[in-house]
């Protein structure tokens, strides 16, 4: 029942169900503590914990369903060395690099393609199921009928598959728990704890505080993985008109970047920071599309007329396979929504519909609505999409398979209708992202920026180790997160044998403390954690959006300070669950400042990254053409310039294998 | 009679409905909820409480997790407006929430776990 | 730290305090009723400043600033629009804004008008 | 204190303060209603007392400060008979058919020609100030110092004033009730009684259910006049996002349009719908540095201090602070700003505004943001007139903006107001605040109303239109007091010549049936979820793409949420009953809105009106298409955009005026 009810209906109120113990400590003590309870995160902790190291999980929210992956997910990327593949790793990181310009994470595609297939086998064993065990899509041009394995974008080059991921979670966290895991849910990390308590030390632990009985944590650790989530409360807030469409949830604030740049972390790429998102749209895949997990779906406009697929290169394709395979024989489709960004080379990307569609809609040669024509499919096609794709993706086994079957929904029968919008929109395949649903000046930060590391995937501090899809830079989706996650977990296991605990630092404890509970003492408050995230919304859209300049962005760091240091000792919060998302808030304004800082080291405009500064308009300059790693020191922001491909330079080889076979294993006692 | 003087609900409002005879108040679906949404009923037994509709990311785990199956979710009316199907031969249009809808489709998702 | 009774309440709405009472209030209801959202409802226990219940339905129109005998309410515009709006004085470039902290001394100009 | 404070302090929910009377009904009979006490319906009501009638007046706040007027007005459009105008009652009304094309309403714009001044004075007589009585801008050219009035926008033909108007509710509130009208405050109008309960027939009363009792109400009146508020929550609705950024609150619903469209009264300019330039997604109203109508004539330079210069409606750049307040063309004038024009303003009739060519120089670097108002520029007079009298008494910024900025320190004579930080690439940063920069191409802003004759009564006999919401091509604050004082006056004349006709009492059961649905059944959809559906359908079907064929789907949409969702609303206290009923009202309104489109075959500039299938903008077009319901079916005609000069009527404005205006 609503509380709305319960309240009227027994004109009192509920009481807060779980005991309140504001300030109370608990301190935990591990080995390797890793921050986010996410796919990336589970896999950290099962690696580590095969390492013989103990290990403790903090989770924001229950790492039973948490995280983008917890909803599900359909496909599985960077599987290269599968049997089936004609792709190396190499190719795979090389390509990804190409198709960026260089920016994005070769190094970590680079593993990725080294441990991808072996990270899908390792969850098979766990009980997800990855083949086409009951012969459902026999003889289709997407199964190899020895493994029965299934491949998704490109038929020729199997090296993406297709998953029944629904479940996927479920059983990686039954396998943490059963391996020994120690796993905090409700507990929302705000700081690493580090030597000393200074900036840019050795990482020795974490704090945070329980959403439902408000006590304080302090993780000791001798090494952190951080394999926190992606984000968007930063850019684009309205929870009640936006949530239920909204591919990133209230917990996802890019913790992990804000607490390493708080700590004095390196991190690239964060000026990245894209406009419209997918936050005002329609509920994911539950529109007429043919994008992803609905690749291949036949497109009718409303008189029945054939909406036709071109390839990535715009000619229209003809056979049913060409849809499958990449635009030139010479080059393989590398995947889609995997942190690539707006490519500049159609010669990787998945094939579309007609790019002419918009045209012809204005000139009425095709009438809206476009619905899609499943019937016009063989059955196993039409099968594999609605019965697999779209049962197993994130947010749609419940919403959208579960809930039109009970209401009739059949995809041998049934149309399903495409989203009405103005024509020069609906050349974006996905229609149910909506952008023209949204302000322009909604931004959302699922750029790539994150922390950069070295082969073993440690940040520039000691210690700290990022993984998954959003903490380290340019990595990619649901697949990439778990290998990356796994790599991790070795890596902080190792480091962790060979260092001793370090005390942390009792005013660092104090500070965080004092900042974490002021809300709750005020009793006067009158900001609630929602103003708060009204406003921070509004200075970064102002202050950090399409009209960058120097004196502008110092501006909105200005401005976000003075929020903070204002309104932010105004707030006040009724119980742990509101202290929580506030203490989100006070980490999105450091956030904000980091993404503002970043834009500000960037001198010159970026056609690549999609980034532009009206002080300095020249676009792609040769000496701008490289990674910007940022960190703080003392409080101060220091800036450097590294190369793209730095992960092949000096002190590491050019030829990947050799940095993989050298970093990927303990490092040798130095005699 | 008695009324109440108590804030608008949020703009989706009734995100779930339990099924009265099926749920038991075993909260299983309480303490799967990544944003932590509901609170268990003061009363044993009780359904659940949703506090924080608005935060709701309807992502169906709850749903899943019952295991009396008592739990629908409900979309928000926006969804499921937007969201509308065409019978190819009749050309009839439906929706989620229509009314007199058509049969259920009882076909399984793919997978055998 | 503190253990009192706590509630199980919905999250406030996004502007959250748009009315602060202070304490010349004497309960009279003259802003209750002359709200045209009717936002607010009276007190139950009498003399107690009135209670805001629909806060995001309030438009910001003043007119229960205006209308209270004593000059007892301040509207107080969501934190968004205060950090959005932000003046330069001239000579020395500072930039000020409602709800700063250390703010400017008022400034008493009446407005135009000698309607009362 | 906070709902949440106070139950967090005493652990228990208060109860609903007021009494509950979802059962008891009141019968109330008079000879005129008035739907609506906002500025229009005070002032017919005034009126209509005047003429000796007995009033009622139904209005959905509390008439003191409600409305979008309550707010406070700093214009008073229409005032072209005053003794400094140059401009004559025709002029203004052939100007506003000539800048709109004719989609403008030129009979309500001579009726306001000829009695906005006698209206204006009338106002003074209840307290409100209208002239610059303590001399404080005495040499100012804007000032007429004989008649010591403030003139805005075309300081040479002087058509337009600046008045005191923080207060103009209150003032025509208290003598509403002084001269005896009877107001139901709290009480949201549901639906107009007609002759027999048939659609199409004469209109004798109206019910409307009390928002803090829950007590229905039955109005029995020989006329009614609608003066309700306009569109708004269609297209766009996210309260806790907008509202303390939005021009119009949420009681505006034109609630008064969607009861005449279901009693079958005929609207026109229902396909109105262009961008909208007020969403709601920008700023609090003039809370930021902007030089647009309360502001016109502030200066503005960029963070180095450069000036950014006014320019004509050819682009000319103007220096000069007298120069900002000239019509563009020699012998032109400028025919004013936000009274509804919005599709039209030829050159020669509009305002100056900010350099065309602006963002151009921002892109070459020649000008950086932020920028800033510098008032200081100004000479102190017409500094303080901007900030002392225009923002001081404009709605929303009384309180608002002067009394919390003062409070805070704010000085304009020292201080700078700064713009946001935008991209102004697609509009001017005159409406910096308004956003329309950043509202997606789909929020819409709905625009047309009732078809009226030159006794501004609809095409239902006995029902009357005033005021901007209610008439087409109507204007803006002042308009609607003349509009509502001679509506009213127009109704009390019919009520003389009429007699009261007793309501169909299964018209009324079933009515209060519709209304109560919510309390009885224990419905599972909120007033605000039903809300977000409604802008979405609009947004999708009665956007930026509009086809016979999508329009019919959003019909069958919008009918579907009504029958489906609709009939499973819940409403747990009477404040929550009528926002139900708000928002089922606008389900009728979306309907009716795209009826209207699709009669329309064809691309309008004029109504800013674009129909994916029938893209070319043809002369065929310049015409109304009155649309209205009969039986439940929709029927449509066309009329000339100049009916009102044509047979029955004469061909002059002044004749018609003088044979209609009287007995």
């Amino acid at each position: 029942m609503n509380w709305h009810e319960y309240a009227i209906r027994h004109g009192k109120l509920p009481e807060w169900p779980y005991e309140i113990n504001y300030g109370r400590e608990n301190v935990v003590e591990s080995d390797v503590l890793v921050v986010g309870g996410g796919v990336a995160g589970c896999r950290a902790a099962i690696a580590a914990l095969q390492q013989g190291a103990s290990v403790a999980v903090a989770e924001r929210g229950f790492t039973k369903r948490s995280g983008l992956g917890g909803a599900g997910v359909d496909h599985w990327h960077g599987a290269v060395t599968n049997p089936c593949s004609k792709i190396t790793p190499e190719m795979y990181s090389d390509t990804a690099m190409q198709i960026c310009d260089g920016y994005t994470n070769g190094l970590a595609r680079y593993i990725i393609g080294k441990e991808g297939w072996d990270t899908l086998l390792e969850l098979e064993e766990m009980g997800v199921q990855i083949r086409d065990e009951d012969d459902e899509f026999k003889d289709t041009m997407f199964r190899d009928e020895e493994t029965k394995l299934l491949f998704a974008y490109d038929v020729d080059n199997k090296h993406c598959l297709r998953v029944y991921g629904n479940n996927i979670k479920p059983c990686l966290d039954t396998e943490m728990r059963r391996l020994g895991t120690d796993v905090y849910d409700r507990t929302c990390i705000t700081a690493l704890l580090t030597d000393g308590g200074k900036q840019g030390a050795r990482v020795i632990g974490a704090m945070g505080i329980n959403d439902r009985t408000g006590e304080f944590f302090i993780f000791k650790a001798k090494a952190v993985v951080i394999a926190t989530g992606g984000g968007k409360r930063l850019g684009t807030f309205a929870p009640e008109l936006t949530e239920s469409q909204s591919m990133f949830h209230t917990n996802l604030t890019n913790m992990g970047h804000t607490i390493a740049w708080n700590a004095g972390a390196e991190l690239v790429l964060m000026d990245q920071l894209f406009a419209g998102g997918i936050d005002a749209g329609y509920a994911p895949y539950s529109m007429g599309n043919a994008d992803n997990t609905y690749q291949g779906a036949p497109t009718v406009d409303a008189k029945g007329t054939r909406v036709q697929h071109a390839s990535a290169a715009g000619e229209l394709l003809t056979e049913e396979r060409q849809i499958f395979q990449s635009a030139r024989p010479d080059t393989f489709v590398i995947g889609h929504g995997i942190g690539l960004g707006p490519t500049n080379t159609p010669d990787y990307n998945v094939s579309t519909l007609d790019h002419a569609l918009n045209d012809k809609i204005s000139s009425g040669e095709l009438r809206l609505p476009l619905y899609n024509d499943f019937s016009l499919l063989d059955p196993k096609h039409r099968r594999l999409i609605w019965g697999l794709m779209l049962s197993h993706e994130g947010k749609t086994r419940v919403p959208i398979y579960e809930t039109l079957s009970k209401w009739g929904f059949d995809p041998d029968k049934d149309m399903l209708q495409y989203a009405i919008t103005n024509a020069d929109m609906l050349s974006h395949r996905s229609s149910w992202a909506g952008l023209e649903h949204l302000p322009p000046n909604w931004l959302i930060t699922a750029g790539g920026g994150g922390i950069v590391t070295d082969w073993r995937l440690q940040g520039s501090l000691p210690g700290m180790f990022a993984a998954g899809g959003f903490p380290l830079f340019g990595s990619g989706c649901h697949g990439e997160a778990q290998t990356t996650g796994r790599y991790a977990g070795r890596q902080a296991a190792w480091f962790a044998a060979e260092h001793d605990a370090v005390e942390p630092d009792r005013a660092q404890i104090e500070r965080e403390k004092n900042e974490l509970y002021a809300p709750v003492e005020n009793e006067g408050g009158d900001v609630s954690w929602k103003e708060l995230n009204y406003a921070i919304a509004r200075v970064v859209q102002d202050y950090c959006g399409k009209y960058k300049t120097e004196e502008i962005l110092d501006l909105g760091i200005k401005r976000l300070k003075d929020l903070r240091g204002a309104e932010g000792m105004r707030t006040y919060a009724n119980n742990p669950h509101e202290l929580g998302r506030l203490v989100e808030c006070y980490r999105l304004i450091d956030l904000g400042i980091c993404y503002m800082e970043a834009a500000k080291a960037r001198k010159a405009s970026s056609a690549i990254l999609g980034f532009s500064r009206v002080d300095y308009p020249e676009t792609d300059p040769p000496e701008w053409h490289c990674l910007l790693p940022i960190s703080q020191l003392d409080g101060k922001t220091r800036v450097r310039k590294l190369p793209c491909d730095y992960y092949r330079r000096a002190p590491y080889s050019d030829v990947l294998s050799d940095n993989y076979d050298v970093y990927s294993a303990p490092a040798k006692m130095e005699v | 009679m008695v009324a109440y003087s108590h804030p608008s609900q949020s703009g989706p409002c009734r995100i779930l409905s339990f099924d009265k005879n099926k749920c038991v108040g075993c909260n299983s679906c309480v303490n799967v909820c990544p944003s932590d949404v509901m609170m268990p009923n003061p009363v044993r037994g009780g359904e659940p409480i949703v506090v924080f509709a608005e935060e709701c990311w309807y992502c169906g785990g709850c749903v899943e997790e019952c295991p009396r199956d008592a739990l629908t979710l409900v979309t928000p009316a926006k969804q499921r407006l937007s969201t509308v199907w065409l019978r190819k031969d009749t050309g009839e249009e439906f929706r989620v929430g229509m009314r007199n809808p058509p049969p259920p489709n009882l076909t399984p998702p793919s997978g055998n776990r | 730290m503190l253990t009192m009774k706590k509630f199980a309440l919905p999250n406030q709405s996004g502007p959250c305090r748009v009315l602060s009472f202070d304490d010349k209030c004497v309960g009279c209801n003259k802003c209750v009723n002359v709200c045209p959202m009717d936002v607010m409802i009276p007190n139950p226990e009498k003399g107690e400043e009135p209670i805001v219940v629909f806060t995001e339905e309030c438009w910001f129109c003043g007119g229960c600033v205006q209308e209270c005998p004593v000059g007892a309410l301040t509207l107080v515009a969501p934190a968004k629009q205060r950090i959005s709006t932000i003046w330069k004085r001239k000579e020395t470039g500072e930039e000020f804004r409602v709800g700063m902290t250390n703010p400017l001394p008022p400034v008493t100009t009446p407005p135009s008008g000698n309607r009362k | 204190m906070n709902w949440h404070e106070y139950v967090a302090q005493t652990g228990q929910v208060p109860k609903w303060p007021y009494e509950l009377g979802y059962d008891k009904e009141t019968v109330i009979s008079c000879d005129v209603l008035v739907v609506g006490g906002g500025v229009a319906g005070c002032r017919a009501a005034i009126a209509a007392r005047q003429g000796g009638a007995s009033v009622v007046v139904m209005d959905r706040g509390f008439s003191k400060r409600s409305g979008e007027g309550g707010a406070g007005v700093d214009h008073w459009h229409g005032a072209v008979t005053n003794p400094c105008s140059k401009v004559t009652p025709r002029m203004y009304s052939e100007a506003a058919m000539d800048t709109t094309d004719g989609f403008t309403n030129g009979l309500a714009r001579y009726i306001i020609g000829k009695e906005g001044y006698d209206t204006l004075l009338e106002v003074e007589k209840m307290g409100v100030q209208i002239r610059d009585e303590d001399d404080e801008f005495k040499g100012s050219i804007f000032r007429d110092d004989e008649t010591k009035l403030m003139f805005a926008y075309d300081i040479e033909n002087k058509h337009c004033l600046r008045i005191y108007g923080y207060d103009i509710k209150p003032c025509v509130d208290r003598e509403m009730r002084r001269l005896g009208a009877k107001v139901l405050d709290r009480t949201c109008v549901t639906s107009l009684l007609t002759e027999g309960g048939r659609q199409g027939a004469r209109v004798i009363g109206a019910t409307g259910v009390n928002d803090r009792t829950g007590e229905f109400v039955v109005v029995k009146a020989k006329a009614v006049v609608i003066s309700a508020g306009r569109t708004n929550r269609l297209w766009g609705f996210a309260p806790e996002l907008t509202e303390s950024q939005s021009m119009c609150n949420l009681n505006q619903t034109a609630l008064g349009n969607t009861i005449g469209w279901r009693a079958g009264a005929e609207f026109i300019g229902m396909e109105m719908s262009g961008r909208a330039v007020l969403s709601g997604l920008g700023y609090a109203p003039y809370s930021t540095g902007n030089n647009n109508n309360t502001y016109q004539g502030a200066p503005t330079v960029d963070r180095n201090g450069k000036d950014v210069y006014y320019a004509n409606a050819y682009g000319k750049l103007l220096y000069d602070e007298a120069d900002i307040f000239k019509a563009s063309d020699e012998g032109s004038f400028i025919i004013g700003h936000g009274i509804g024009l919005d599709n039209g303003y030829k050159p020669q009739y509009r305002i100056t505004t900010t350099d065309p060519e602006l963002w151009k120089k921002v892109m070459a670097g020649e000008y950086q943001q932020p920028f800033y108002n510098d008032m200081t520029k100004l000479p102190a007079t017409s500094r303080r007139m901007i900030f002392g009298l225009m923002l001081a008494h404009e709605g929303k910024c009384r309180v608002p903006i002067y009394k919390n900025f003062t409070q805070w320190g704010f000085d304009p004579d020292k201080d700078m107001l700064q713009y946001p930080v935008q991209d102004y690439s697609r509009f001017p940063i005159d409406t910096s605040w308004c956003g329309p920069e950043n509202t997606p191409a789909n929020w819409r802003g709905g625009g047309g109303g009732y078809l009226v004759d030159w006794r501004l009564q609809t095409s239902l006999p006995g029902l009357f239109a005033a005021g901007c919401g209610p008439i087409f091509g109507h204007g803006c604050h002042g308009e609607s007091h003349t509009s509502g004082r001679y509506s009213g006056r127009q109704a009390a004349l019919y009520a003389g010549q009429n007699d009261a006709v007793e309501p169909d009492a299964e018209q009324i059961r079933r009515e209060r049936e519709r209304c109560y649905a919510p309390i009885r059944t224990n419905g599972d959809v909120g007033w605000k979820e039903l809300n977000y559906a409604i802008a979405k359908i609009m947004q999708d079907y009665c956007g930026d793409y509009k086809t016979e064929h999508t329009l019919d789907m959003g019909i069958r949409r919008m009918n579907d949420l009504f029958e489906t969702e609709g009939q499973r609303m819940y409403a747990s206290n009477p404040h929550e009953l009528v926002r139900v009923i708000e928002s089922l009202s606008l389900c009728e309104l979306g309907i009716a809105y795209m009826e209207a489109a699709k009669a329309r075959r064809g691309s309008v500039k004029g109504l800013g009106f674009f129909r994916n299938d029938y893209p070319e903008y043809d002369e065929a077009q310049k015409k109304h298409i009155p649309i209205s319901l009969k039986d439940g079916k929709v029927h449509t005609r066309d009329l000339s955009l100049y009916y009102h000069l044509e047979a029955p009527y004469s061909s002059d404005l002044e004749e018609n005026y003088q044979r209609y205006s009287q007995a």
